[in-house]
């Protein structure tokens, strides 16, 4: 990929442009998430979740601020590092570290862990362990609503390495053909696993990948929570309209590797402080509080608070039993 | 109603009732819609239900048949079809890793409401990636359902089951059997799936078989009968769940057992049925349970080597006499 | 698609430009592959072949440009219609009848059939059952030349519906990044059964399906042999070169529809007449004549003899035994 | 050589002899290369052999995996990494349509000389995508070859045969086993594809496992030894080719026979291998072949849950019992 793919979009509409965002809500959800995720990454260190976990920590402005714009009814279907698209679309923190540690009261009963979290009731499609996985699903539930005329719209997350995956490409097309109310949301940290994406992902551009089909692309500044939910404003009332698809490109990072405990020696420091400098929590607290709509000593409030109920939510999960044997069989078939 | 219809026609007759009584009843697959399908199994549902629930989609099987499941989870009941089942391969991830796994993976609390349905069935010249089956992989994958009809009434009443029912199932239809008849059944009667029939009654061996090779099964019970051998023969009608109580009682009436499969032997559904009746009729057998199924080969295109590929009336009848 | 991808890079380079072709192979084995097609469409009608033949009738100048231009060690990977590339690639084509009635002195004994020919000999890789199926077949080889830096070019031929295979985009995205020795190249006969590409393929152009991998993409005229040839000469140039992968998109016809006995009825007469005009053996005999290559007798000729060639290789095939028995394991494992 | 090696050294080290010996080896796979596998399972090869020869993938199983097979038809012989067996699903059109079919569809002119090699395992918690084995998928595809090596020693010198083998192979290791040491053999010795091996002799019952299971049977044999119960261990090793005359040869000595399995029991490998011996060893039996298989459900991460999945010792032993 050459150079342009990095160059991002700049959000930050103003309300006078339409945006009527809580802007304490997404500061106060992508909070939730890193401490979330930085509990999570403690007990994966402490041998405490069963598997592999992946955490979203610097991706929390590509989730909260595409989850955050839609309705309820909406839609998602997420991926792997998909803890953070659960918590903005509302899975309880409790329940949902429940599950990734495999207790009984976890939000899929403890089966599914980290990377199969399904929470319909929510409208979540569920996290995926295959890569790609959720593509599909996302695109399907834009066809259902679009059968239905009842007027949701679906999101799927997927990382940069689920480019090269042909299901993407399947989708997009039908997605086009069908204007179908779908918005494909790439997550793009800039590594599949160990590998960067440049030495697998051939072509001018990312957006590319999905102007092709002829969808409207935009690569946006994934480390924005204003940028993201921007774009995804525009997304929504193109899909809601029925002018079909759009493809958002976020430009992200993922802090802590590809799973917890990855030592990360294929990155160079260089490249983690530049990302880390853009820190979507850091960089937004400081527009929060130079727009005056918080103080410094409100956010840290805030920041006691999330820090308080992540900890009730590790009290829980920990003290949670595992679940009973007579589960195991349940639910296979109807 | 005691009308004679086909095969393709008692499927047809399931997806236009179904259509009708649920909205939420869909179909997708490739040129399903104007056109037809390439079989003429989809005949004139485009024309009552329009291109919003009959939907053709690109050559692609993997996406589309993901997107079917998306579709199924939130609230559609679409009907998918693989043209042949040979594509199935393309859709494997999609079956396996989703459909089948969703209502396990969210505790009960969502489904997948769908029916893959597609073909399979040697004898049309139509070699070695045009002929498969593949209900043994489909089989062994906890979460799904597997039907294989044998004959229109069944077809029809089988598929009205599986587009009610609330979980992926799996609806083999052997193209061969597509212009053969069989008097229809009643429009109401909806069958559980899991329920396998007696076709003939025998005391001398029970011959167990699905979707073709109930008809194989039955030419040769008739050339054995003419050597005083009654057969009796049992359809399980799906693969899962598998009605093991009907076969069981009827091995242990028999003593002996034949299980047929027309897809290749090794490795497929003759061994699994096989070993349980062995396993649980184990004191009432006479006879090792016996075994015949496709050869172990791509299925060649030509006439003289592909008769030779499935079991014939004349292969299970001399596997039966071998075994008395 | 939108009405760009119609219109077509017209070719017929001169030989100053360095085409140095042999008209009159190029013409003959045009000629070849359509007695051949409609000998088969009679054996079909008779019923006669087994299964499933699609038919390469008006496909000629793709097949004839790309193949006779490529090395006899260049690979080719075929499609379900494909009986013209293995003609090109110089299978005989009475062994080629013989397989296709399912005979055993066929190419591959009489077991595989129209859609199966495997002719490794002849570094053809097989035409195949499968829409897509020899896109990855073609790149692997092309991976192998590159391994070995034995300098061969594979070239995978496919239709308008696989442009929807996620596996395409998969493949290109690979001999992208790798630089292989690929060409892909899409035989757009404007339907995928009885689908009309348009209302299943979404995009502003089939050529953006591979500009989207950094790929050269050229939409070629592919009723016209030399501007087949002219272009296939220029991917071969650069494959050789090292300079990775084309995608050429050539615009032609099926006359047969999709398979030999398909009514058409999908299809309307404007359509037909328009194409039928273009039709590669025609224009291209009056282009010969006008360039006094050739007289019209000599054109008469070369079909007597052209003629002559199917008709033995009809009473060939028919002649010939079925496989025996003894032959229908083996060849399963080595 | 008597140096004891781990299992993912064993699969290594063969890679590296095939690899200098021959250099139309090649390997891919996702992060095969620098990074050394996510396993490090593939640690020192790109050092040595760069990157023309070991090829990461772009996470593209379906296009990547059909290019190995075109590869192998032009003359190279590749591994092929799936990195988990879960995924195969994607890989399922190329595996079946073409490499498993290219043989016999050339009529013996062109070969897919490669090896698919791939990871499965049960309770490691990771979950219902990361830990299922499709090794009877493959069995029912005429043209495959499958190997499910069960220790150190034997991956090493089956990982070699099915390099140098001309057909493709399928090449199963349980990431379980990965840690787990075994004397290695003698460098040279390279076993032809198709025989089994006793590893434990005992007059009772013949316990017959792959991989894994293989350890599971030993356990529960030990445990059986203290009863007086004396079970013999045959592990095939390959299930095609099967060693069936080994399998017979012990079970008509023991008289009874437990098959065992790491993948769900429903449709697996179980039922053939069940089947086969309750046909030809059908007068030496004593008791019904028994069978033991994971439980017939996705696999949940929970440890209290996943431990139950797959046979354990005290389960197999618990089924000896029974059969005595
Ligand atoms: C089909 C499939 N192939 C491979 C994997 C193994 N795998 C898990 S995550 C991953 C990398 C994904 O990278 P990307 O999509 O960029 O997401 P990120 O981890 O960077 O968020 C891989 C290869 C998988 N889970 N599924
Ligand atoms: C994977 C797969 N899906 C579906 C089919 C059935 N099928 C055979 S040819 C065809 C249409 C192909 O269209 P195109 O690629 O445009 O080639 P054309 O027939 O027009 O030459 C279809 C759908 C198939 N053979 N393989
Ligand atoms: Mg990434
Ligand atoms: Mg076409």
């Amino acid at each position: 990929m050459g150079a342009s793919t990095k160059r991002a979009v700049s959000g930050g509409l103003s309300e006078a442009q339409g945006v009527s965002e809580d802007s304490l809500r997404l500061y106060r959800t992508m909070l939730l998430i890193r401490h979330f995720e930085e509990s999570v990454r403690r007990l994966a260190a402490a041998g405490e979740t069963p598997g592999l976990v992946h955490l979203c920590s610097g991706q929390e402005a590509t989730n909260v601020g595409v989850v955050l714009a839609l309705a309820e009814g909406d839609y998602i279907a997420s991926h792997h590092r998909g803890h953070g698209h659960c918590i903005a679309k509302g899975t309880p923190i409790d329940l949902l570290l429940a599950e990734i540690l495999g207790k009984a009261p976890g939000i899929c009963g403890g089966r599914s862990g980290s990377m199969h979290v399904v929470d319909l009731p929510r409208r979540n499609l569920g996290t995926n362990g295959i890569v790609g996985g959720g593509i599909p699903l996302a695109a399907g539930a834009a066809l259902a609503a679009r059968a239905r005329g009842t007027g949701e719209v679906a999101v799927c997350f997927f990382g940069d390495g689920a480019l090269n995956q042909g299901l993407l490409h399947e989708c997009m097309n039908m997605a086009a053909i069908w204007s179908l109310p779908v918005i494909f949301v790439c997550e793009n940290n800039g590594y599949g696993e160990f590998t960067a994406m440049e030495d697998v992902t051939a072509g001018p551009s990312i957006n590319a990948r999905g102007e092709v089909f002829g969808i409207p692309s935009v690569t946006v500044d994934g480390m924005n929570v204003r940028a993201v939910r921007a774009a995804t404003l525009d997304a929504l009332a193109r899909a809601r309209a029925g002018q079909g698809p759009s493809f958002l490109v976020c430009n992200t990072w993922r802090y802590g590797g590809h799973h917890a405990g990855d030592k990360q020696d294929y990155k160079d420091d260089e490249e983690t402080k530049r990302w880390q400098a853009l820190d979507p929590l850091i960089t937004f607290a400081k527009t929060l509080v130079a727009e005056k709509r918080a103080t410094e000593d409100e956010l840290a409030l805030i920041e006691e608070e999330v820090a308080r109920q992540v900890k009730e939510a590790v009290a829980f999960a920990r003290a949670a039993p595992q679940p009973a044997l007579e589960t195991l069989e349940l639910h296979v078939h109807g | 109603m005691a009308e004679m219809i086909t095969f393709r026609e008692g499927v047809l007759e399931a997806l236009f009732e179904e259509m009708r009584a649920d909205p939420s009843v869909i179909l997708m697959g490739e040129d399903v819609g104007a056109a037809g399908g390439v079989f003429q199994q989809t005949k004139g549902l485009f024309e009552e239900f329009g291109a919003r629930r009959i939907i053709d989609t690109p050559i692609s099987e993997s996406g589309a048949f993901g997107m079917a499941i998306g579709a199924a989870m939130a609230g559609m009941r679409p009907v998918f079809e693989v043209m042949f089942g040979d594509f199935m391969t393309l859709c494997m991830d999609q079956l396996v890793n989703q459909a089948a796994k969703v209502r396990y993976m969210s505790n009960g609390a969502a489904t997948v409401p769908l029916v893959l349905r597609t073909t399979m069935g040697v004898g049309a010249g139509l070699g070695p990636q045009h002929s498969q089956g593949f209900h043994a992989w489909a089989a062994h994958v906890p979460g799904l359902k597997i039907v294989v009809p044998s004959d229109a009434a069944d077809a029809r009443v089988l598929m009205k089951a599986a587009i009610r029912d609330d979980d992926p199932v799996l609806f083999f239809e052997d193209r061969l059997l597509y212009a053969a008849k069989a008097q229809a059944r009643d429009a109401d009667e909806s069958l559980p799936l899991g329920r396998g029939r007696i076709l003939r009654a025998g005391r001398d061996v029970t011959l167990i078989a699905i979707g073709r090779m109930v008809g194989v099964a039955r030419a040769a019970a008739e050339e054995l009968a003419r050597e005083g051998i009654e057969a009796e023969i049992v359809d399980p009608r799906s693969l899962v769940p598998l009605d093991e109580a009907l076969l069981l009682d009827s091995v242990k009436r028999t003593h002996r057992a034949l299980v047929m499969d027309a897809a290749p032997l090794r490795y497929g559904v003759t061994g699994e049925v096989a070993a349980v009746l062995s396993e649980k009729a184990f004191d009432w057998l006479d006879a090792p349970v016996g075994r015949l199924g496709a050869v172990d080969t791509p299925v060649p295109i030509s006439r003289s080597l592909e008769s030779f590929v499935c079991p014939t009336p004349a292969r299970v009848a001399a596997a039966v006499r071998k075994m008395m």
